[in-house]
């Protein structure tokens, strides 16, 4: 009797939770989007050939010289039911038209999983020195306020460009320039969300219990401080791929290194632009606007379901 | 004489993601003009869904399926009750907002002015931005603009003579009112009778001082524009739409309006008895302590001399000591301003200090009311009494809980919604709501135990 | 004794410009002793630092300054005492040495800690949400090796029997729980390492009546059964009532009152003590009580000598007034009540700490007839010794201050207040 | 706590962190050894040992062979001398660049900053007031959608849709091409088209009277700066709108409509003003956002200032460039954020921190 009422309260706060979520309409619509792309990029690195894309680590196949039978002429083709997003020409001399739909595929994997990493990577440094700064407190707490103070001082962007500069413009190196303008984040976010919870007075029980720093900090104030820390990891993916993709705009990716990456493939298509050609620009920046959408609507409805206020 | 408020059968339900929750379950209420009613119960009893209620100030997921707030005649719940009744279970909060508007502005004559309310943090409750004049004055700037606009008219009007003339008039009649409104009236002077009063009340200043202040209300200069708002406010009677719509405009005047609003409220700060209410007025919520917020948020709630004012745990916030201060500030109004008092409270022995009945509240519905020293001395609902045995004494009585904890008002037990922590329940209080039964002359107890007796 | 508390103050720093340059005196010169198995009581109103004291106790705060001696006999205690009394620094030493909480480093403090506990006031944030009921329970016999594991395990499911909880609830988690339940919870981890001493933090105040009765028997049960002594720090006198044998009276961080519970509480001797007594509405009884003006004093400059003076109905002459005291309430009179008598032009101002100069009139003579008058109401012009005249102005003069000690009265308490000075300026105990 | 503590207070926290930006310079630029430090001052076609004196004339002017912290102090002292290396692009110092360039960005910025408060404002208010209405779904779509576009889709959507397609607005640059040969030596240098006195074009043109350049180059900031507002807008109005909810649950906005106060003077007076502030606030990291979009956009539509600037030199391998636009745009941010926390401790009359 007892484990029944016991396993079917522990029920009921999941499906509470999932009823949260999905009485968030358009987190569920952003879920979705999220899915696809999810999708896409896992069958791009697992089976490439499936959704019919070649060489998904590459914009153009190894031997470009090659001309590509499907092209006719010199000009970009504007979408049509053959080219579903359009064509761009790689290199203006008409060397070989590239199928958008397929690049932007390809462009998914990367843009996904570099965004994902720095995430994740940002948030893990962020965090610990974040909460172990707020635990501790006092100087060590005044010094990392002061480290932080001095990276959220400069423009992220232009951080970013300098950092690029200095250490190389290659995509790993873009990732760790946008690592280290990330942590500070985190570690302002961990050391907050770190403060507020050791004002609970479970923290002094602990310590009147006997509890040591260490037991603290793993038993009781990670475990509150980590599902905030999620939700903003889910909502800043969404913000890094921005960043990133601007980046490789800009130009952070030198042109011949050929990453297939939304930025890069979009700022390939700025030479299409003065032809009056929308499409090689327009359609890489649309997508990245519904990755980063989906993400945040997705965010938006996960901050929903651990905020107490929208759970009753 | 009619009663001053009655509530007959109210039902209010919050609509939540965990479920249907049932805050109100037929309450029925009649507060008598002049009387001070106390409404006591444990958290979640629905006391203060109760009061706000009345006010119409409950969140947007709150519906009203039954139920009917008679004030003046007129029913104040109307508007959402028919809704209720019209969507039934297909209840929208979204929907229920547009309601909440018109019904916002089908009270805002009657909030503040005819019932207001005092709520229960006073740290909360006050604007941080906003200082106090402005918070205290406004009350009269929404309600009644012309009376500020009056005062400011009558004193420019006013000549050192007529004045002089009040001063000699209010010496010689003590400070008799109706002959001071009658001087106001003959010389064209509507708005000074009340600072003169006000003035010639003090206690805390010399009589010279008192003539003085008084002979200082006269001939206040304006300027062209002050003149003009004031004029046009005064005949208007109110802020006609041209002064407050008018984007600049509409400023200028809420200035001039608000400065008189601010020397009323000082007025109104001074008779409650809080000291250098000419500094208090200009200084901001965070620099007051609990008990001073309180004693403003109490001014705002009697500047328009309200009928009905509802105290919602005025004193749960503050400290013992400043407690004693409310409490006999409390005790001092009621006898001086004509209102009721509805008191809301979780201590009975805060309720007993100044209400004149006592109403107990369990589970969203009142299970005994009764003149309070029947409530204290003879209680007669099993949860009354338990209640009161509950309560710790100085003595150092044995104290006895009552078994249990509240019912979640999202299954509220059947039948009477105390059987379950009742040792003298019977088959008919898990099945039958108990209605009702009166008791002696002016006693009303829920509760089966009573039926035919 | 179970622990006795000598001279203990808690400042919190402020922060300034660029460092701390003031602090708030929480808690200043406190002594408190609880006996084995005894229960006492420490109210006073919120701010007082009642709570702080708590925390001190069992160095949840590192106090400022002062010694707290833990479990130490009596025979060692009245040793201790006698050093004290006569500033034997050694002697001192070699006692605190062995029994001082303050003087344990934190791993030598982690076996203490299962000798004392405390339970908080909030039941929702005292219970880390995600954590199950049997793991919160373990967590101090866990961390004081009380016991292993699988013992801990089993001894919370007992543990959870006896605060009348069913013992299913060990997979549950706080949220699950009323506000009741969660204190009873609390009350178990506190209990759980069979402690000697059990601190209180307002343990019913968040709670409804018939809720806070379940708990204030739960407690007393326990006390009875196992003899635990108790600290209960609360701001409801009758759960002091209800509970404690000793009470001890706080206001402004500094013990004002202690003794006997029933003494204190049915014949209080200090005036806030009488005040805050009369404060207590008390069911069915319709009493003149006596209504402090104002509010509690700003800790990080409280005020001199005695910190109840400025709203003590009987303060006198040598209780601490200051010249800003007297100055606010002269000016408002000169200004109100007196305009009449002195007219504009009168400037009251304050010249060094003791002495001040009203500008504008030379009539001293009148100024000691308002004086003489207003002082029953307004206690502040009891502190003017002296009216002086000048050419142009007059001066005032007022008493030095005297700080008050704790006074033993005859039945056994001690009262932190000059009327029970003996020898004092004024016949002690007067109304 | 009083105003003026919490300034000085918030001064001297100002220093460590200037010092940390130049510490953060300094070692960027001098991380990979001294090659790219000196690429600023070397002819990348020189070769042999005339390369090879210059490397070692340089590396003793610029003390390259001290221990770092000793390079720091020189670099330091040459900083606060203004002397930020040599910008190869240019062919100019690169302080000249900035105070040529600067004045643009900045005008864009400010441009930018202003149009989005005076937008955000009046939306943000409503759309919370009216919580779900048609238009409030709208704003939050909107601002969804533009808060979720990478800056540069949002300046080419406008540049395409407006500039390609329609030629509603000219796209590039600061004025026609066609225009320059007509503006007078006197207040314009040809070589490096750059304004005098202000070096912005608009306002120059302005204070000479001529109107046709004036007008000409005021069409070209239009774009730019339309572009920034948007990219800025979204996160203002989300903002505004999440806390202006939050403070009409707050239980003074319930007196106030207990008072009786009408709807529009609760949102107008009780709730605006409290949900502003913390919008300020958040605005100092918007800021950031700002610049960085300021940077794209000028390197979109070709817009002469800084962004545009710091972007090519990247692309150009220009370090003195780079490092010296992230400090200037560093000291920047900083002295913007120290306004703003100001602005709020002024606006605020709880003035209280940490």
């Amino acid at each position: 009797m007892a484990t029944v009422t016991e396993s079917k309260a522990r029920f009921d706060e999941l499906r509470l939770s999932g009823k949260v979520f999905l009485s968030n309409k358009t987190a569920v619509v952003g879920l979705a989007i999220f899915l696809v792309f999810i999708g896409d990029a896992f069958l791009v690195q697992v089976a490439p050939g499936v959704l019919g894309v070649q060489y998904p680590d590459s914009v153009v196949p190894p031997q470009f010289t090659q001309t590509n039978p499907e092209c006719v002429g010199t000009a970009p083709e504007a979408p049509s039911f053959n080219h579903l997003f359009g064509t761009i020409q790689y290199g203006l001399s008409g060397i070989g038209c590239l199928d958008l739909l397929q690049l932007v595929m390809k462009a998914i994997r990367i843009d996904v999983a570099i965004s994902f990493f720095i995430v994740l990577v940002g948030a893990a440094i962020g965090t610990v020195v974040g909460v172990v700064s707020g635990y501790f407190g006092r100087w060590l707490d005044e010094a990392m306020m002061r480290v932080t103070d001095v990276f959220f001082s400069v423009p992220f962007l232009i951080l970013a460009l300098a950092v690029g500069f200095v250490i190389g413009r290659t995509l790993v190196n873009m990732a760790l320039a946008l690592i280290i303008i990330w942590w500070p984040l985190y570690a302002r976010y961990g050391r907050s969300l770190t403060l507020s919870t050791k004002e609970a007075t479970f923290i002094e029980s602990a310590r009147a219990a006997g509890s040591g720093r260490l037991k603290i900090i793993f038993r009781h104030i990670m475990p509150n401080v980590l599902p905030p820390v999620l939700v903003q990891i889910s909502l800043d993916v969404g913000t890094v791929i921005l960043i990133f993709s601007t980046l490789a705009f800009i130009g952070f990716l030198p042109s011949n290194a050929l990453v297939p990456e939304l930025g890069a493939i979009a700022s390939i298509g700025l030479d299409f632009v003065a032809l009056g050609d929308w499409w090689p620009v327009i359609i890489p920046g649309a997508v990245i606007t519904m990755f980063s959408l989906a993400v945040n609507l997705m965010g938006d409805g996960l901050r929903d379901v651990i905020d107490p206020r929208r759970r009753s | 004489m009619s009663d001053a408020l009655e509530i007959r059968d109210l039902h209010v339900r919050f609509h939540t993601r965990r479920g249907l929750y049932r805050a109100l379950n037929g309450v029925n209420l009649r507060l008598a003009r002049g009387e001070v009613l106390g409404i006591a119960g444990e958290s979640g009893c629905g006391k203060t869904t109760m009061g706000l209620g009345v006010m119409s100030l409950l969140p947007r997921n709150a519906s009203y399926p039954q139920g009917q707030v008679v004030f003046d005649n007129k029913d104040l719940v109307n508007l959402p009750r028919e809704y209720s009744e019209r969507v039934g279970d297909r209840f929208s909060p979204k929907q229920n907002e547009r309601i909440l508007r018109r019904v916002s502005k089908a009270m805002a004559p009657i909030r503040g002015r005819r019932i207001s309310m005092v709520f229960q943090e006073p740290m909360t409750s006050l604007n941080p931005v906003l200082p106090i004049g402005f918070q205290v004055g406004e009350s009269i700037y929404v309600h009644d603009p012309a009376q500020l606009a009056r005062r400011v008219l009558a004193r420019s009007k006013a000549t050192p003579e007529l004045t002089r003339e009040l001063v000699s008039l209010l010496a010689a009649t003590h400070g008799d009112e109706t002959s001071v409104r009658k001087f106001a009236a003959e010389h064209d002077l509507a708005g000074i009778e009340e600072q003169a009063l006000f003035v010639w009340s003090r206690g805390d200043i010399h009589i010279s001082r008192k003539e003085k202040a008084i002979r200082a209300l006269s001939g206040q200069p304006m300027n062209f524009v002050e003149r003009w708002i004031i004029d046009t406010v005064v005949r208007a009677r109110s802020i006609p739409w041209y002064l407050s719509r008018i984007p600049i405009l509409s400023r200028i005047v809420r200035r001039v309006l608000m400065r008189e609003g601010n020397r009323k409220a000082r007025e109104l700060l001074t008779s409650l008895g809080i000291h250098h209410a000419e500094r208090v007025v200009r200084m901001f919520p965070h620099e007051l302590s609990g008990g001073m917020r309180q004693r403003v948020v109490i001014a705002i709630a009697l500047a328009n001399n309200p009928e009905i004012v509802i105290m919602d745990e005025p004193t749960s916030a503050v400290d013992v000591t400043v407690q004693a201060q409310i409490l006999e500030l409390v005790k001092r109004i009621r006898t001086s301003v004509s209102a009721s008092f509805i008191v809301i409270s979780h201590d009975l022995a805060v309720l007993a200090e100044v209400c004149d009945r006592i109403a107990i509240m369990y589970a969203g519905r009142i299970v005994e009311v009764a003149p309070t020293d029947e409530i204290l001395h003879k209680p007669l609902h099993p949860y009354t009494q338990m209640l009161i045995s509950a309560i710790p004494t100085l003595e150092g009585k044995p104290v006895e809980g009552i078994q249990g904890d509240v019912p979640d008002m999202r299954a509220v037990p059947s039948g009477c919604a105390f059987h379950p922590r009742c040792p003298f329940a019977f088959e008919k209080c898990r099945e039958v709501i108990p209605t009702d039964l009166p008791h002696g002359s002016d006693q009303l107890v829920a509760c089966w135990l009573y039926e035919g007796k | 004794m179970m622990i006795a508390a000598y001279g203990l103050s808690k400042f919190f720093p402020i922060r300034g410009a660029f460092r701390s340059t003031a602090s708030l005196k929480a808690v200043d010169d406190v002594g408190l002793k609880i006996q084995n198995e005894q229960v006492v009581g420490l109210v006073g109103e919120s701010g007082s630092g009642k709570s702080t004291v708590g925390r001190c106790l069992i160095r949840l705060l590192n106090p400022t300054d002062g010694e707290v001696l833990f479990d130490i006999p009596d025979s060692e205690l009245a040793e201790y005492e006698k050093a004290r009394a006569a500033a034997a620094t050694e002697r001192l030493d070699a006692i605190a040495d062995r029994f001082s909480l303050l003087r344990r480093s934190s791993s030598e403090l982690r076996p203490l800690r299962r000798l004392a506990n405390i339970v908080f006031q909030d039941p929702y944030s005292s219970l880390n949400p995600r954590m199950r009921l049997a793991d919160i329970i373990s967590e101090p016999m866990l961390s004081t090796q009380f016991c292993s594991r699988a013992e801990a395990g089993i001894r919370a499911r007992e543990l959870l029997h006896e605060v009348g909880l069913p013992e299913f609830f060990e997979d549950r988690y706080p949220h699950e729980l009323s506000g009741g339940q969660r204190q009873r919870v609390a009350i178990a981890r506190a209990i759980s390492t069979n402690p000697k001493l059990l601190i209180l933090d307002e343990p019913t105040s968040a709670l409804d009546v018939s809720v806070q009765a379940q708990i204030l028997n739960l407690l007393r049960g326990l006390q009875q059964k196992y003899g635990i002594s108790m600290l209960l720090i609360t701001h409801n006198i009758a759960v002091v009532a209800y509970l404690a044998e000793y009470v001890y009276v706080m206001y402004a961080g500094k013990i004002m009152e202690w003794g006997d519970k029933r003494k204190v509480l049915r014949d209080p001797q200090h005036p806030y003590t009488k005040a805050l007594m009369s404060s207590v509405p008390v069911i069915g009884e319709t009493m003149t009580r006596t209504v402090l003006r104002g509010d509690p004093p700003n800790l990080v400059v409280p005020p001199l000598a005695c910190r109840f003076h400025p709203r003590c109905p009987v303060a006198f002459e040598v209780c601490g007034w200051s010249a800003d005291e007297v100055v606010e309430d002269l000016e408002y009179l000169l200004a109100g009540k007196y305009y009449g008598t002195f007219g504009d032009g009168v400037h009251v101002a304050t010249e060094g700490d003791r002495t001040i100069v009203v500008q504008g009139t030379t009539d001293a003579q009148r100024i000691s007839e308002l004086v003489a008058r207003e002082q029953e109401e307004i206690r502040s012009l009891k502190g003017i010794k002296a009216v002086d005249v000048t050419a142009d102005a007059t001066l005032i003069h007022l008493h030095e201050p005297i700080e008050p000690d704790m006074y033993p009265s005859t039945d056994g308490r001690e009262v932190k207040c000059l009327l029970f000075r003996t020898g004092a300026l004024v016949p002690a105990a007067t109304s | 706590m009083k105003l003026w503590v919490y300034v000085i207070r918030r001064l001297v926290l100002l220093l460590p962190t200037i010092i940390g930006l130049t510490f953060l310079v300094f070692a960027l630029e001098h991380l990979g050894g001294n090659t790219l430090f000196l690429a600023q001052y070397i002819n990348p076609h020189l070769t042999g040992t005339a390369r090879e004196k210059l490397v070692e004339e340089l590396t003793a002017k610029f003390h390259l062979n001290d221990p770092v912290y000793i390079q720091y102090f020189y670099w330091l002292a040459a900083v606060f001398q203004g002397d930020l290396g040599t910008s190869t692009t240019l062919g100019q110092p690169v302080a000249t660049g900035f105070v040529w360039f600067m004045p643009n960005t900045i005008m864009l910025t400010l441009v930018a900053s202003v149009l989005t408060w005076i937008i955000s404002i009046p939306i943000g208010v409503y759309s919370a007031a009216r919580r779900d209405s048609i238009l409030d779904q709208g704003v939050r779509v909107a601002t969804f959608t533009l808060y979720s576009m990478p800056v540069f889709l949002i300046g080419f959507a406008l540049f395409i849709a407006l500039g390609t397609a329609w030629h509603a607005l000219p796209d590039q640059g600061n004025i026609d091409p066609v225009l320059l040969p007509t503006i007078p030596d006197a207040w314009f240098d040809h070589t490096n088209a750059v304004s005098y006195p202000t070096h912005i074009l608009p306002l120059d043109a302005f204070l000479h009277g001529d109107w046709t350049i004036a007008w000409n180059s005021f069409l070209h900031v239009i774009l730019p700066a339309v572009a920034l507002t948007l990219a800025l807008l979204a996160g203002i109005i989300r903002i505004l709108r999440a806390s202006m909810l939050e403070v009409l649950e707050q239980d003074y906005v319930r007196l106030a409509r207990a008072k009786g106060v009408p709807e529009r003077m609760v949102q107008n007076f009780h709730a605006k003003k409290n949900a502003l502030l913390p919008t300020v606030t958040s605005y100092g990291y918007l800021v950031s956002g700002l610049f960085g979009g300021a940077v794209v956009i000028e390197d979109i539509f070709a817009f002469k200032g800084i962004g545009w600037w710091t972007t090519d030199a990247f692309l150009n391998g220009d370090v003195g460039v780079v490092m010296g636009s992230t400090l200037v745009f560093g000291l920047i941010l900083v002295v913007t954020t120290l306004i703003l926390d100001i602005l709020y401790a002024f606006l605020d009359p709880r003035i209280r921190y940490e």
